[in-house]
């Protein structure tokens, strides 16, 4: 069933027989440092080309693996730890590998091909990925460390201390109105009593929506009486309060810190390239001999816009996890198919976006919805869908595809996502499974 | 608007306990009976429109529908039923011609029906045919007057051409126009599979079905459609349509409406331009004109392939085979008053012509009488509904049946009689594309090989019992045959006994 | 491995594939008392354009970008069938931003919803396949 | 009652057949006594005898032997053949007197030889010449019927059980080089010596066992190649399909079996291309004649003999070997009752013709 799919080029199985044993001629050590997306994807590649290597993965985290977006929805009461798990109770016996969880890696002996831990222990690997993600940054506010209750929201750790601090009496400010922020604000709003969101920006979801989709949504939270200052410029903290440039003080209980994150890369420092995020090829290699890097700490290119650039998003880090994985034991696979996008929803308001928002724009909009096209040079670059959101995937193709639009009923695909738009062979192939 | 005199002969009952509106019945509903009411949800039909096709019935999910007589009628009176009271209200109407399809479907008595077949009982022993071979294989054709040797003694193979098929049983005449391009496939294929013939009629060949040649008979009508060398060629025999039982006596006429794309072109007829057959060939006005034609097309097709004259089963019907006999045609195919069309004005389908048993019955007498049985095989058609029609035609001297009717039904066609419209909601009797993917040959040519299948293994029963374990001694073995309730002239046109003699 | 397979030729556009979709959806023996008076919402979804319409369900893909993408694990692969635990998924719809045929669906409850062909209700052939009238919709092997 | 003729009527029987291929000649006495031991095959209602190589010092002319129902018939018959033919011998059939065997018609035989002019008028050649008189004796001339019409052969029959039938005919007192016999079942009881059998036209003689299921189609068939079967019986059609496939179409007596008794297409296509091909052939151009049903025959011929069954063997038939002499019947006891001692018994597969000539060709 190749199809649209194939994100993945080429043969993506090698020959096992070579791959399992390694130059030495003992099996092959894998050893990965990450548990999140990233981490499984590569447990997962290495295992479809190697059954025998031996796989450590280490996390400074204490947990099984847990899917992180997923906190948010924990704070609301959707999920329960339990079920936050991102694979089952089995995966890492049934993937036949060693996790070392709460354990810190202080350094990459490069030279020796040994983890350094911060216990001093060292572990030797055949093949490394470098899994490490991201963590919030936390800007230097005068007087943040007078804030009695600070929060960031990344971990499970961040979501068990903000819980904690929740109950109904608290008045709560967030200072970012990103993904990050706005998750946590639906999080908790129903468990507090006033969530106040502050943006420096004029907008929130500045980083995926456009103005309109902005406002749509803002009212929609503002609807749920979410308070927004956008717009504004923290001068300092006094205690529980925040004194604006304008001379405006918001009185909190509680602080929450979701600005924006930074990758993890401090592991790598002078062993391979680093941009903004260590910078993967399209197989997850580094520029280190043996090292592959994966998931929210890498940069990598942008299919949409065709930059190099970081995409902090789950289904990447898993792609790029898997591909490093299966790369590291023997197999060729490259995912050249990385693009920024978002699926999100609050409160019901469904959002979703992929690509950049460069060239000209298709705009359908009318009761509640929003959706907006963005083609240049016969591609579709990006959307944004506000809503109605069905058949979203079809769009997100036409751009990892980079789909030529002059191929597809581009005026009917606008109206309406769907295979229909595509020529009857390609829907042969699609549907029948057939080259006709 | 004037006073609507016809009052819809059927309704449709729709079972709103059942109804889920689901739209099947709208969206499948060329004569748009059915209609969604969207704002109170409710389906809701239009009975006049409704022609009893029960597609919608057979496509509804939850049964919710079912036709019923409207059950509207006039003061009772024998004379003048209500039928006839509509057909002169419809005429008096439109002033035309009343136009039906398919077969004759008034009261005429069926003789098949009024013939019972022999079994065996203890002075010799019936074949079972799970244990016994049971043999259905027959050959069409003249055959050789005499035996010739080679200097060895040995037999000079000296047939005539001719055909063999599996059973006795060939899809007869209907043409790439009066039906679709995928019923005519479901044909082919089928015939292809079960070793028999199917029958282009007058509507010339399609290029696809060129590769179905060998299990192809292809006709020559008073319209020639479609008739060229490479069209002669490329079928195993080649069949002068003189006349159709359905409508003896007067030609075809295919409304420019069918005559689209393909249509066109393989009939060689401008598209819209309505394709009319003559009544009479006008180069055959009498019988050694009728030779002429068979020898002309046999000398176009190098003497290799079986030439077929059919004609409709009329009142000096033997006379007539007898002369078809003697024109140098292989076989002879004979249509009875029941075969079905896809247009005849009502009055000559439902008056003119004869029954085909008693036809059949006629022609294989006299034919013997004159010593000539040997030099023509003899099909029937014209309303062979069962295998037990088929085991009764052959023993009445039948060396095979045609269907069409029966090969129709089941392709889904429910004989709601109304080709002539040309919106055949089963894809079959219609050009509309969207109405002819309905029936898609893979499930279509499959019903063919089923219906044909079961009616072997029916006919196998039948003749086990006889005792007959091969077709050829059912032909002409009429004392296998009883007749019941039937008059001495009948039984003597038949040439059987009575029950019970 | 045998899958759903669609040949547009044959689609009638009739809708049934949906209606039988939505019977199995439910555990009812009687489909008018199954979806009498409600609005389906199949798992199998009909694209009509003029004279042309075709069934779109999940292809079950041997690469399915869903299965990568999803960030609960709720869509899973089992014997070459993507199965959804409804209880998992916590809808946060990356599936529908990822499925490259749109065969992904908001089911109303939060959860998404697709085609499993049929392995939790009728086993063997899939209600679409069984319902449709033309053979538009086979379940077969195919290279 | 209608009588056989009016009414077609199917019976089962026994059948046995002696041919002795040097050519030697021996008593009917044997084949009285193998006919016998069957005697529970037959219910008193037909039986007779074809015998061959009997009347040696007339074996160039015709032997027509003939039932008179009364003198008047004999007359009228005897000035038809004085028209038609020479005959060079006439005399009563010397039968002796039984109490099984009643109400016996005037059996007389002649030998006699076509009148050259007449024959040369009709424009046929010599046996189509004897047929047509035959057929022409047995169809219009009231009360008489021509039985026998062969060559150094003749047949012998009657309404009784066939060892009566023989003792009545003097059977022993005849020498021939083949005898057949026949002993018959028949279900009604027309009781008509004509019915009885064998059956014979010209020196071919038929006795059957059994009850064709084809009969129509090849009655119906052969009467258009100018036979009437005036008795509905196998015998008779199946008479004349060996007459019409031998004599009118010049097929052997191998090639008529496997007419008669065609093979299974299934063994057809099994065949080697070119015995394909003439089977096919066989059956397309003779398909009236295929016999289906069940029978074992015995067809007597001038210098031969052939045993047949069905295809399907319905009914049994054994063959036996001792020397020279060849003995077939439809019961293995038929033919040890006469030679206890015999060198090969075998039962002949169904649709395997079992021909035997003399061993000098024609006698």
């Amino acid at each position: 069933m190749k199809g649209l799919n194939g994100a993945f080029s080429n043969n993506n199985k090698a020959n096992p027989a070579e791959s399992v044993i390694a130059s030495g001629g003992s099996p092959v050590k894998y050893v990965i440092i990450g548990n999140s997306a990233a981490a499984i994807g590569a447990v997962e590649g290495i295992r479809q080309i190697d059954r025998q290597g031996e796989i450590t993965v280490i996390t400074n985290e204490p947990h099984h693996t847990y899917s992180r977006p997923l906190i948010s929805y924990l704070l609301l009461g959707k999920v329960t730890e339990e079920n936050m798990r991102y694979r089952g109770d089995g995966f890492y016996t049934e993937n036949n590998c060693t996790l070392m969880s709460g354990a810190a890696v202080a350094e990459i002996d490069a030279g020796k091909k040994q983890v350094v831990l911060a216990d001093g222990a060292r572990v030797p690997y055949d093949k490394l990925l470098v899994a490490t993600g991201s963590s919030a940054f936390v800007p230097t506010f005068e007087g943040l460390d007078t804030v009695e209750s600070r929060h960031t929201f990344m971990s499970l750790d961040d979501a068990r201390g903000l819980s904690k601090a929740l109950d109904k009496s608290k008045r709560v400010l967030i200072i970012g109105a990103g993904l990050i922020g706005l998750k946590c604000a639906e999080g908790i709003l129903e468990r507090v009593s006033h969530v106040t969101v502050l943006d420096l920006a004029p907008r929130i979801l500045s980083s995926i929506l456009d103005e309109d989709g902005a406002r749509l949504v803002q009212s929609h939270l503002e609807g749920k009486s979410m308070e927004f200052k956008l717009s504004c410029n923290i001068k300092c903290f006094e205690k529980n309060t925040a004194v604006l440039e304008d001379g405006e003080r918001i009185a909190f209980d509680l602080l929450v810190l979701a600005v924006g994150v930074r990758p993890n890369t401090a592991l790598l420092k002078g062993i391979a390239e680093i941009g903004r995020g260590v910078v993967i090829n399209e197989k997850s290699e580094t520029t280190a001999a043996d090292i592959y890097a994966a998931g929210d700490c890498t940069q990598t290119l942008d299919a949409s816009s065709g930059q190099s650039r970081i995409m902090a998003l789950l289904p990447n880090a898993y792609m790029q996890g898997e591909c490093a994985g299966i790369n590291m034991a023997g197999g060729g696979k490259g995912f050249n198919k990385a693009i920024p996008m978002n699926a999100i929803g609050f409160f019901g308001l469904h959002i979703i976006t992929a690509g950049n928002y460069n060239g000209d724009v298709h705009t359908v909009k009318g009761d509640g919805n929003c959706k907006r096209l963005y083609y240049s040079d016969n591609r579709l670059n990006g959307y944004i869908l506000i809503g109605n959101v069905e058949k979203a995937g079809i769009y997100t193709s036409l751009i990892r595809e980079r789909t030529p639009l002059d191929t597809v009923d581009f005026a009917l695909i606008c109206e309406k996502p769907g295979l229909m738009a595509f020529t009857q062979e390609d829907r042969m192939l699609k549907l029948g499974g057939v080259a006709r | 608007m004037a006073i609507n005199f016809l009052y819809p002969d059927y309704e449709v009952a729709r079972n709103y306990d059942r109804c889920i509106a689901c739209r099947a019945c709208e969206r499948q509903c060329a004569n748009e009976v059915h209609e969604y009411l969207s704002d109170s949800g409710k389906m809701v039909c239009d009975d006049a429109k409704c022609v009893n096709c029960h597609r919608c019935v057979s496509l509804c999910p939850t049964r919710a529908l079912k036709i019923v007589k409207s059950g509207n009628t006039y003061k009772e009176n024998t004379n003048w039923s209500g039928k006839t009271i509509n057909e002169l209200y419809r005429q008096a109407d439109s002033g035309g011609v009343l136009l039906s399809s398919m077969g004759n479907p008034e009261e005429f008595p069926v003789y098949f029906d009024k013939i019972l077949l022999n079994a065996s009982q203890v002075t010799n022993p019936s074949i079972d045919p799970l244990r016994e071979p049971m043999e259905t294989k027959i050959f069409l054709g003249a055959k050789p007057q005499d035996i010739e040797r080679g200097r060895g003694g040995e037999i000079k193979n000296n047939l005539p051409p001719h055909l063999a098929l599996s059973m006795p049983v060939m899809f007869s005449a209907m043409s790439y126009g009066s039906i679709s391009y995928n019923a005519h496939e479901s044909l082919a294929r089928a015939a292809e599979e079960l070793g028999i013939l199917y029958n282009t009629g007058e509507g010339g060949l399609h290029e696809d079905f060129y590769r179905y040649g060998k299990n192809t008979i292809v006709q020559v009508a008073s319209g020639r459609f479609g008739v060229h060398p490479d069209y002669l060629n490329s079928g195993a025999a080649i069949e002068i349509k003189i006349g159709q039982g359905a409508k003896p006596g007067i030609g075809g006429h295919l409304p420019g409406a069918k005559i689209v794309g393909d249509v066109s072109r393989t009939r060689m007829v401008p598209e819209g331009s309505d394709a009319i057959s003559p009544a009479p060939h006008h180069d055959i006005y009498s019988i050694e004109d009728l030779r002429q034609l068979v020898y002309s097309l046999k000398e176009a097709t190098d003497y290799k392939k079986p030439v077929i004259v059919k004609i409709a089963a009329v009142h000096n019907v033997a006379a007539i085979a007898s002369g078809i006999a003697r024109s140098g045609a292989d076989i002879i195919a004979i249509d009875g008053f029941r075969g079905g069309t896809g247009a005849a004005p009502t009055r000559i389908r439902d008056h003119v012509g004869i029954p085909i048993e008693l036809a059949l019955a006629a022609t294989d007498q006299r034919l013997r009488d004159e010593g000539i049985r040997d030099r023509v095989s003899i099909i029937v058609g014209g309303s062979i509904r069962s295998s037990a029609d088929i085991v009764k035609a052959v023993a009445l001297g039948a060396d095979c049946v045609y269907i069409a009717t029966a090969a129709l039904l089941a392709l889904g066609c429910h004989l709601c009689r109304s080709c002539h419209s040309g919106k055949c909601n089963w894809g079959i009797a219609t050009q509309v594309p969207e109405l002819v993917k309905r029936l898609n040959p893979e499930i279509g040519y499959r019903r063919l090989v089923n219906l044909m299948t079961a009616w072997q293994h029916e006919i196998k029963e039948m003749m086990g019992g006889m005792g007959i374990n091969s077709i050829e001694s059912l032909k002409g073995n009429r004392l296998m045959l009883r007749g019941v309730g039937l008059n001495e002239k009948e039984l003597d046109i038949l040439g059987i006994k009575h029950a019970g003699e | 491995m045998k899958r759903v397979y669609v040949n547009e030729k044959w689609c009638l556009g009739c809708h049934l594939c949906e209606y039988y979709c939505a019977f199995a959806g439910t555990n009812e023996k009687d489909m008018a008392r199954a979806l009498r008076d409600i609005k389906i919402n199949p798992k199998i979804s009909i694209e009509e354009n003029g004279g042309v319409s075709f069934a779109v369900s999940c292809r079950h893909c041997e690469e399915p970008l869903c299965v990568k993408s999803c960030i609960t694990g709720a869509l899973t692969v089992s014997d070459g069938v993507i199965k959804i635990d409804r209880n998992q998924c916590i809808g946060c719809y990356t599936c529908i931003l990822i499925c490259p045929y749109g065969a992904i669906s908001t089911s109303g409850d939060g959860a998404v919803q697709k085609c499993e062909l049929c392995v939790k209700t009728a086993a063997g052939t899939p209600a679409c396949v069984k319902g449709c009238p033309n053979g538009a919709i086979v379940f077969e092997e195919r290279g | 009652m209608l009588k056989e003729g009016q009414v077609r009527i199917p019976s089962g029987c026994a059948i046995t057949g002696i041919f002795d291929k040097s050519g030697k000649r021996m008593s009917g006495g044997a084949v009285i006594k193998s006919i016998s031991i069957m005697h529970d095959r037959s219910n008193g209602l037909g039986g007779g005898f074809a015998a061959y190589g009997i009347y040696p010092e007339y074996k160039d002319y015709y032997a027509f032997h003939l039932f008179y129902d009364n003198t008047a018939a004999k007359k009228e018959c005897e000035e038809f053949l004085e028209r038609h033919f020479d005959i060079i011998n006439l005399s009563k059939i010397p039968t002796r007197k039984t109490k099984e065997i009643t109400d016996e018609p005037l059996i007389w035989r002649y030998f006699v030889t076509p009148l050259p002019t007449k024959l040369a008028e009709s424009q046929l050649d010599e046996r189509e010449f004897v047929v047509r008189c035959v057929f022409r004796i047995n169809r219009w001339i009231n009360g008489a019927y021509v039985f026998s019409s062969g060559k150094n052969m003749g047949v012998f029959k009657a309404v009784g059980f066939p060892e009566d039938v023989g003792r009545f005919y003097r059977l022993e007192e005849y020498e021939g080089y083949c005898f057949t016999a026949h002993g018959r079942y028949p279900t009604n009881t027309p009781g008509w010596w004509g019915g009885a059998h064998p059956f014979a036209l010209l020196d071919y003689s038929v006795v059957h066992n059994g009850e064709i299921s084809s009969y129509d189609t090849n009655r119906r068939a052969i009467e258009m190649y100018g036979y009437k079967c005036t008795l509905q019986t196998d015998t008779e059609v199946i008479t004349y399909i060996i007459d019409y496939l031998h004599r009118k179409k010049g097929l052997s007596f191998p090639e008529i079996a496997s007419v008669i008794a065609a093979p299974f297409w299934q063994t057809i296509e099994r065949m080697p291309p070119e015995k394909k091909e003439v089977h096919e052939y066989l059956r397309n151009v003779f398909a009236s004649q295929l016999i289906t049903g069940p029978f074992s025959i015995l067809v007597g011929f001038d210098g031969g003999l052939m045993a047949l069954n069905d295809r399907l063997k319905l009914r049994s038939m054994v063959v036996g070997e001792k020397n020279d002499i060849v003995y077939i019947a439809s019961e293995e006891a038929a033919i040890r009752v006469i030679e206890p001692n015999l060198d090969t018994v075998w039962a002949p597969k169904g649709g395997e013709p079992v021909i035997i000539r003399l061993d000098g060709g024609e006698a």
